[in-house]
Parts: C-alpha cells; structure tokens; sequence
C-alpha cells in the first residue's frame, strides 16, 4: 500500500496548525510589540506588569475580551452583523497558506523531502489578491449592518479606500510578474535565492517596493491611512457597535493582514526566506540551513511590522479625498509608469 | 449710518489726542438726545444707558461710525437687580474697537412684565450666542433673534437659573426619570 | 420585525431617492470634541452641510454659584472654569475685583503673575498642540507635549501647592511668595523648552500631510472674525493684530518686549502657527520678568481686603482681628460694575463684576473666548468634510469649562 | 452575559476557582477604559496616561472611544444635569462586566458645585465601585484607583456575578444617536412664571434641618 498520500496530507494538516499557531502567536507578540513599541516612541514604559514584561498582556487582553458580554443591537441586521466579523477573520487568515516560510529541507533519516509552503499552486499570487480583497465585505458589511452612522461611514470609507487602493497594489506587483514570469510565490522567491542577496527584487523593482509599501499600509487601513476606524473622527469606524469576541475578530483580522502584507512584501520583494550567506556557510539543504532561512524570513516579517508601527508612532491622519487623490493620481499612474519601465528594460534586455 | 453727518465736529485725530470714549458717547449723546438717557463713568469705565427700543440704531451707528468704530462686540450679559427692583433686568453690551482699542458699556434696562429687546444679531453676528445665554439664565426675550432657545441648560428645564427668584440649588434633587 | 421596535427619528430611512442627506449627532461622549461638546452635523456623504453646536453639557452653575460665594472664595471657582488656563481666570477675576476696591498691587507680585501667567499661557498651547495634533492623528506629539507641561504644572505646584487649580491670585496680591530656588527651577525649565518646540516643528510644521490637513481649511476673514467676535490667537490666525495685552495693557504687560505673531492664511494652519509663535514669544516674556524679579512685598496694603502674613497674626493683634473678620465675613466692595479684560491663552476673557456694596458679588459674568470662538464654528466649517471638522475645533482651542460655565 | 457565564450555568461543578481566577485575572491585567473625559479631572486622565505616570503599565491605556469596547468607566469631572441621561446611556451601553471609578469630589459628591445645575455625585447615576477624592485627583491617584480596582476585581467570582443581560444594552445606541433639537424647541417656554422665592428645594429642605 502507497502510503505516501496519506503522509503527505497528514504532513500539510500539521503543517496548517502550526501555521495557524505560528499566526496567532505572531498576532499576540504584534499587539504587544505595538504597545511597547509605540510607548518607547513615546517616552514611556508601556505594559509591563502582566507576565515577565508584560510578555502575557495580550493573552490577558484576549481572555477577558471572549468573556465580556457579547452585545447584538436590537436595530442590527443580526445575519449580517454576525456574518461580518467571520468574513474578515476568515479571508485574513486564508491568505497564509501560499507563502514559504522556508526552503525545501530534507529531513535527516526519514529521507523525506517536502517545501515549508503549505500549498503551493501556480496562481499563488492572484489567489492571495483575490483573498485579500475579499476582506472588504467583513468591513463593508459590518459598517452597514451595525445601524450606526459612524459605522456606516467607516464601512463607505474602507470600501471606497480598499477599492481605490488594491487598484495600486496590484499594479505596483506586475513588475516583479514580469520579472520573475510567475504567479507561483514559491518559484518567485526561489528565482530570488542567489548570491548574498543580489537578486532579491527589491533591487531590480525598488519603485515597485515603495508603491508596495504604500498600498499595503493603505489596504490594511492603518496610520496614515487608518480612515475607516479613524478614532477621533468615527469613535470607532466601522466596528464602533462590536464587542466581546466579534470585535477581537475584527481586531485580529487587522493584525493578520498586517502580517499578510508583510510576510507579500518579503517574498516578493526581500527574498522571502532567503538569507545572505546562509548557503555557502551551511549548504543547501540542511535542517540548520532551513532553519535560518526560516529565522530569516521572520525578521523580515518583523521588520515590517515595526516599520508599520513606527509610522503609526509618527505620522498624522490623511482627509478622506486627499486620500483618494494620492491613491488615484499619484500611486496608479505611477504604477503604471513603473510596469512601463519594466516591460520596456525586460524588452531590451531579454529580446 | 452717514458717520460724517452725524459727527461733524469731530475731524480725524492723531493717536495721542484720541477722543475719549466718555468724549465721544458725549458727542453722541449731542447728536441723538433721546437714544442715551444717561452716561455714567466709573473705574475708568463708560456707561450709557440707551432705551431698549433704540438699542439696534445705537449699536449700528456706534459700529459705523468713524470716530466710535466699536465693531468688536465683546459680551453681553444680564443681570438681576432683584426681585422688587424696577426696572428689574439689565442689559450690559461690552463694546470694543478693534483698531481704536476703547471700550464702552451700554446698558438696557427692561422690567420683568415686559422682558423684551430687539435682538443686535443683525450688526455683530457675534451676538446670537450671547443672545441666547442671557435668554436662557435670565429669560429676557431678544425680538428678532434668528434661533432664540436654551443654550446651556436642558430643553426642559423649568424657570431661569441666574434670576434672583431662582433657588441656588433649583427646585428638585436630579434623580434618574 | 423592525416596525414593532421603537425606532429614533434619525434611523428612519428615508425613501426620497433625492435625499443623500444624514444627520450625525457627534458628541457628547466624543474622543475628539475636547470635552462633552455635541454637534449636529448635517452630511452629504462625507461634506458637512451644516454644524450646529450644542453646548452645555457641563454647565456647571458657576455665575449662580459666585452670587453665593464672597469676594475671595470666588477665586476657587475660577480655577474650574477654563481649566487649562486656571491663572489667566485667577488673574481677570482678582483684577476685576481690585479695579472695584481701587487696590493698587505692589511691583513684585505684578512681575510674579506676569511670569506665572506666561508659564501657563505655555502649558495650555502645550496641552491645544497635543490634542490638537491627537485629533489630526499624530499621537506622539501629544505625549511630548504632556511631558513638557509636566514641568511647567511642577513649578506651578511649587509656587502653589496645586496643579491643575492653583488659585495663587488673591485679591489684593498673591497667596504667598515664591518658593526659594524658584527662578533656578523655571530657568532650568526655559532652557529645554525652546529645544521642545523646535521638536514640535520637526515632527508637525514640516509634515505633508499635516500641511494638507491643516491648510486651507476652516476659513474665516479677518472682517468675519470681527463680526463673530473672535479673539486670540484664532483672531490673529486671520491676520487682525489685536493682543489685549498690548491694547489695553494690564499688570505692567506694556513694559515688557514682546512681539504679537499675527498670521495672514486665516485657517487652521494660520492658528497653529500663531499659537507656535506665541510660545516663544511667552518664553521671552518669561525671561524678562525672572530678570526684573527683586525683593519687596506680595501683598497690597490693604489689611481690610488682604490677609494679614501668619507672622504677623501671631503678634500682632489686629492682624488677628483683620484675619478673622476677612475669612468670617468677607469685605464689602464698593457698589459698582467693572468689565475686566484680559488676554488668556484662548483669547479675551473678560470678567463683568457687579456689586451692591456687600462682601458678596450682586452678579459675575465671564466672557469665555472660547464660547465665542466656538459661536463661530457653523461659518467656519461650510463646505468642509468630518475630518476637517476636528481640525478646526482643535484649531478653536476650546475648553468645555469654560464654554458652560 | 459573557461567556463564562454560559459555562457557570452548563457546567456548575466543573467551574474551579482556578477558572474565576484565571478570568479574574484577565480583567484586572487589562481594564480598558472608556473615554469619558467630562471637565478639569479629565486633564489629569489624560496625563496619567502621559510619559511620567504612564497607566499603560497597567495594561489599561487602551483608552477606547466606544462603549462597547470598553470595561471601566471613569467619570472624571463634575456631572451636569444635561450630561447625567447621556452618561446613563453610555454606561448601559458598555458590556459587561463593567466597573466605574468617579474621579474627583465633583464626580463624587458635587464637589464645591452644590448648586442647580450638578448631579451631587455620579452615584446617583450609576453604580460607582471607587471613589477618588480631590480637586482634581493627582494622576498617581488615577492609577491607585486603578490598582484598588483591580484587587476588587480579583475577588470577585462568576458565581455570585451573575451579570444579566440587560434590555438596555442592546436598544441604547452609540454616540451619535441623540435626538435632534436643531430649532424644534425655540421658544416654547419663552417665559415661564418665575416662582416664589420661598419655595425651597427639598434638597435645601433636608440641608437646613
């Protein structure tokens, strides 16, 4: 009897609940890191009495936020109102799967060789776009179902905003498309693994990254571009009406898509788990090797979400049409203007 | 509104020999006999007492007019001179020039039967809000007002707090309806 | 299902297929209405199409309550009403009070309010910047701000005793004098501070969208701001020079070397700029009086109006006499009616004080600048979107306290 | 009705004190309060938060605009009549479970504010659990309160806080939601008859006697 396929799909079950884990974890350490991060900017302490540094805040925070009352509004549309904050949840964390987090390791004895990718799959990148732009509804919805004005316009706000700018985000990708000739992520960032990081795309599409940046900060709503939940204009945006376990899924959701963005960014761009130097000093292969890949790819996930915090720490609120300005007649054109660019150097160079 | 008409004795004059507000309600006072019934000065402060029903003539001729140029409104304010007074209410309108820097009083009195001014929304929009204070703590009624109701204490609240009648600590404990 | 429940007017939908209007209740309980203010804005989509204020959701009953209260215990009062600016309140109504009863202040104790005043004028621009900028999104700047008037509420605790509501003011002089090593404290203060500001610039003035946030909205003409009567640095923003301070000067401001920073743009922009300005040109008035400090008294002499030093009740009997009948029951003040103004930090605050001769006041008017500031706000916010609606009352500096009263 | 409430009732003899305590636990280390800033006390909210007092620590800065969101509501600042409904609802509006610290003597007991237009004391309003004296409170004092808060919090137990779920929670809306008086009331008690003078408040009554 083959028992391959059996290991294989046991392999991608584990593999997926590490995944989530790893995710929620990751979730936890970035509100934490947020908290702390932000309070040094600000000449503070930040939470450091919960746990050793304040290590378990977020699990405290999580806890007593499943066990607060869970409020529906008589004049909600109660479907909808429920349905909304799983829309978010769900289409955050669907968009994980697609991205290696390590190169192919061999695992010593069992011989077994696999991809730290849980699914790999030709259209990886449209099917991340297309997750991630599903997302839209959870908000959209939960502004409208919530019968409250300031929800209704932090939902117009978020999709006006998300609509505008995925538009920019897409197009800020083609040039790596163009360059690497895939939508398989996984192929992406193996054209990417080379010599102490020279081929990394950020060098070859550095416009492309900053556009990236930009919209990605903009599709996950956050400072400057934090519109739809603006707080001292909309109290709370689109999920003013939520609490208890509904709101932690909208306040998750938002942190996962921070890490999706960012975890896009380091593929496409940083060369996802590749590491400078990690292969001539370790060889290809190794579980060492793989590990530092790993470590790798996670630092740069890291380094996003500090920069994402660091704005947040710094930057003041963009008005809802000098928004719609920057994204529609500074980011597209210049997008296009960068696909453009790229078609025309591939053109030459290539033949 | 003619200023130069109606202050024909009073030329342009350097900074220094700036008219005196006393000097000039005087000169006013000279012009429209019936508009000011009486100037007081105190504490280096002019008062005119003018009728309540010349108030809006005053106000916009004291704002026009070349010498006086009182286009600033600073405040209006009521007050209660007591329950047995007559006449019980006044009417302190603080004036101020914005580019002569002087200051005048004028004051309305009104009795409590007929609690009425002419509203001076017209010539400072400024006065609306002020309008409606003195309404709302003291229940004097500016005719014309554009949105006269309470500003500071409830729709439905019963009397007017800043009256002499009115009990410090008003007629009921709040308890939750 | 929905027919049964008792649904507001407001949550009616309206079936006119023309009618893109929404009416939007914001406040009371709002992160960025400075307090417990309440506007009705009337939406077309994000434009506002109308803003209506509503105030008086913390009228507290204070000009009833001074009508009650003697001459010197109304002092107390005044702290709670503009509460950023609890001095320059102390200071109008004292003076008010002071220009009644004819009193003349010895030179110290004039130099001491103008330094006090100042220090506060600061610490409230310190306290508009950050939540000013909180409510255009920078949430670091209001941090540095808070840690910069922290030093500045430590001086005024140690001239005081008190934070927030120093009443040092008293009628007649000051409460007492200043702690020794005082001048060392506020010089130690001065030094850090112009460093601060030049912080604030880095992190706002020079910002894009800061300049996009702020420039260009909330308008108001020079000659519209004098018709609604407003005054202070939102005055000045719309480029009228007028500082009261240097119109009618009080407590010896005339002698002093300072400039009025008046701005041209008339919006949000022009008010924060004059307001930067006026921090420094605070920091230099600071300096001057520090130099002109010299021994001498704090206290007019007065012994019927001021109370007698605690040396002196010890000894002197009719100190003790002046002591008790002051604290028991007050001192009468000449029948009379006074209209005080001066510059606060949010503009004119003038005080109207009316007396039938007693030891309490027959009436007490405050004119709070930021009630007329606020009065203005429908003019200012036409045509503009919810976002700029926060801009410009942050833009106002406006304090509930002092709006109800 | 929170969920601990579903388990309380599902599994009466399952719930441990070590689960009250971890739940305990969990609330105190992060207490998030609502925005209610009203007048001077608020200042000083705000600057506990600030770099030199830092409430943060606690786990509690996470200052949150909207009711719903929040666990502890603390009043900071003299109560207005006109204010006391709209503090009501917001109250109503938050889930539980949910504390309320009045900061300050106005909040507490009308402060030096005895007069017409103060609720003497937001206990007449809404179940208070600290009260914090001062005029206005020191920030440390905002966050002693906090900590006071937090040790009643860790005594308490599901079993006997059995929160219900109540009516109002779910009709009371969130800001945003006050009726519109924009000219409707314009002078329909323009001049009221002014009372005699000596007809005094039962509040005065009970005072002088």
């Amino acid at each position: 009897m083959d028992w391959n396929p059996y290991i294989h799909s046991g392999l991608i079950l584990v593999a997926i609940t590490i995944a989530f884990l790893t995710i929620m974890l990751l979730c936890a350490a970035t509100v934490l890191a947020e908290r702390r991060v932000l309070a040094f900017i600000q000449g503070r302490l930040g939470p450091n009495r919960v746990g050793f540094g304040g290590v378990l805040q977020p699990f405290a925070d999580f806890i007593k936020t499943m066990m607060k009352e869970d409020l529906v509004p008589d004049q909600s549309t109660r479907f909808v109102f429920l349905l909304a904050p799983m829309i978010a949840i769900v289409t955050a964390i669907m968009a994980i799967v697609v991205y290696p987090f390590g190169p192919t390791v061999t695992l010593p004895f069992l011989n077994w060789t696999f991809p730290l990718v849980i699914a790999r799959f030709d259209v990886a990148l449209l099917y991340v776009l297309g997750v991630t732009s599903v997302g839209v509804y959870g908000i959209a919805l939960a502004g409208w179902s919530s019968n409250n004005k300031y929800s209704l316009l932090g939902g117009l706000r978020s999709a006006a905003q998300m609509i505008s700018y995925e538009l920019a985000l897409g197009l800020s990708l083609i040039g790596v498309v163009l360059l690497s000739g895939t939508l398989d992520i996984y192929s992406i960032v193996e054209q990417q693994s080379g010599w102490y990081g020279s081929q990394w795309n950020i060098i070859y599409q550095p416009l492309g990254f900053i556009l990236y940046l930009i919209a990605a900060i903009a599709e996950t709503n956050r400072v400057p571009f934090d519109l739809p939940e603006a707080e001292t204009e909309l109290v709370a945006g689109f999920h003013t009406e939520y609490s208890s376990i509904k709101f932690l899924l909208f306040f998750n959701a938002e942190y996962i898509n921070m890490i999706t963005v960012s975890m896009l960014a380091t593929t496409l761009f940083l060369g996802g788990w590749n590491v400078p130097f990690a292969e001539s000093l370790f060889g290809r292969g190794t579980l060492l090797f793989a590990l530092i890949c790993v470590l790798g790819f996670f630092a740069k996930i890291m380094f996003f979400l500090f920069l994402y915090i660091w704005l947040r720490g710094t930057l003041p609120r963009f008005r809802f049409d000098q928004l719609m300005d920057f994204g529609w007649k500074f980011l597209l054109p210049v997008a296009i203007l960068n696909i453009v660019l790229t078609a025309t150097v591939l053109f030459f160079t290539t033949g | 509104m003619n200023s130069e008409k109606n202050l024909p004795e009073l030329p342009n004059t350097p900074v220094n020999q700036r008219l005196t507000p006393s000097q000039l309600v005087t000169a006013f006072q000279r012009e429209h006999p019936d508009w000011l019934t009486e100037i007081v000065e105190a504490h280096g402060e002019v008062t005119a007492i003018v009728p309540a029903g010349h108030i809006v003539e005053v106000c916009s001729e004291l704002k026009g007019g070349a010498e006086t140029k009182f286009d600033f409104l600073a405040d209006i304010c009521g007050a209660d001179r007591g329950v047995e007074e007559e006449p019980r209410f006044e009417v302190n309108y603080h004036l101020f020039s914005t580019t002569k820097h002087h200051r005048l009083r004028i004051k309305v009195l009104v009795n409590e039967d007929d609690a009425h001014v002419p509203t001076v929304t017209g010539v400072w929009r400024t006065a609306n809000w002020h309008e409606r204070e003195t309404f709302d703590l003291f229940g004097i009624v500016f005719d014309g007002h554009p949105d006269l109701r309470r500003i500071l204490l409830p729709d439905d609240w019963q009397g007017h707090a800043l009256r002499k009648d009115f009990p410090l600590r008003g007629y009921e404990p709040y308890s939750l309806k | 299902m929905s027919s049964t429940l008792n649904i507001p007017p407001q949550f009616e939908i309206v079936d006119r297929p023309l009618d893109t209007q929404m009416t939007i209740s914001m406040g009371p309980q709002h992160p960025s209405t400075h307090g417990v203010l309440r506007l009705e804005l009337v939406l077309d989509g994000e434009m506002v199409v109308k803003a209506t204020p509503d105030i008086g959701y913390l009228h507290t009953g204070m000009e009833k309550l001074f009508e009650y209260k003697k001459y010197q215990q109304g002092i107390v009062i005044t702290d709670r009403m503009d509460y950023l600016n609890p001095l320059g309140n102390n200071l109008a109504y004292v003076m008010a009070v002071e220009k009644l009863l004819e009193l003349q202040i010895p030179e110290r104790a004039q130099t001491i309010r103008v330094l006090m005043c100042e220090l506060q004028r600061i610490a409230s621009h310190l306290v508009w910047l950050g939540t000013h900028a909180l409510d255009i999104g920078a949430m670091s700047v209001f941090f540095y701000c808070f840690r910069e008037r922290e030093k500045i509420l430590n001086l005024i605790e140690a001239a005081s005793g008190g934070r927030l509501t120093p009443s040092y003011f008293r009628i007649g002089g000051l409460m007492m004098d200043l702690p020794s090593g005082f001048e060392r404290r506020v010089r130690q203060f001065q030094d850090a501070f112009l460093k601060s500001v030049d912080e604030f610039h880095t992190l706002l003035t020079g910002n894009r969208i800061f300049q996009n946030r702020t420039k260009g909205v909330g308008v108001i003409t020079a000659e519209d701001a004098i018709d609604w009567g407003l005054s202070g640095p939102c005055l000045r923003g719309s480029g009228v020079d007028l500082d009261i301070r240097r119109t009618n000067p009080y407590t010896s401001y005339e002698t002093y070397d300072f400039e009025v920073p008046v701005e041209q743009d008339c919006d949000v922009w022009a008010r924060y700029m004059v307001r930067m300005r006026e921090m420094k040109e605070s920091h230099k008035i600071v300096a001057q009086a520090l130099a002109r400090l010299k021994p001498g008294p704090v206290k007019a002499d007065a012994p019927k109006v001021v109370l007698p030093d605690r040396e002196a009740m010890k000894t002197h009997m009719d100190a003790l006499i002046h002591h008790f009948l002051i604290v028991a029951e007050g001192f009468d003040v000449p029948a009379g009616e006074v209209y005080h103004p001066i510059e606060a930090s949010k503009g004119e605050l003038g005080v109207y004080v009316k007396s039938d001769g007693g030891p309490k006041p027959s009436r007490v008017h405050f004119r709070g600048p930021s009630f007329v500031n606020l009065s203005a706000l429908p003019h200012m916010s036409e045509g503009a979107m919810v976002a700029d609606i926060v801009a410009i009352i942050g833009s106002l500096d406006i304090v509930l306290g002092e709006i109800d009263r | 009705m929170g969920l601990e409430n579903i388990i309380a009732e599902a599994l009466p003899e399952v719930l441990t004190t070590r689960l009250d305590s971890l739940i305990n636990w969990a609330r105190k280390s992060s207490l998030w309060p609502a925005t209610f800033g009203l007048a001077c006390c608020a200042i000083e909210m705000m600057n506990a938060t600030s770099s030199r007092n830092d409430l943060a620590r606690f786990g509690s800065e996470v200052f949150r605009a909207s009711p719903r969101q929040a666990d502890v509501m603390i009043v900071s600042g003299r109560v207005s009549r006109k204010m006391a409904p709209v503090l009501r609802r917001i109250y109503d509006q938050m889930p539980e479970p949910k504390w309320v610290i009045s900061m300050g003597a106005c909040a507490t007991s009308g402060g030096v504010f005895d007069n017409y237009a103060i609720v003497q004391g937001v206990d007449k309003i809404v179940p208070v659990d600290v009260y914090i004296p001062g005029c206005p409170p020191r920030p440390e004092m905002l966050i002693h309160a906090v900590m006071m808060l937090q040790d009643k919090v860790m005594k308490e137990s599901s079993r006997d806080r059995r929160d219900v779920p109540e009516s109002e929670a779910r009709t009371a809306m969130v800001p945003g939601t006050l009726p519109i008086t924009d000219g409707s009331t314009a002078l329909h008690n323009a001049l009221p008859e002014s009372r005699p003078y000596s007809i005094a408040s039962r509040h005065e009554r009970r005072r002088s006697s």
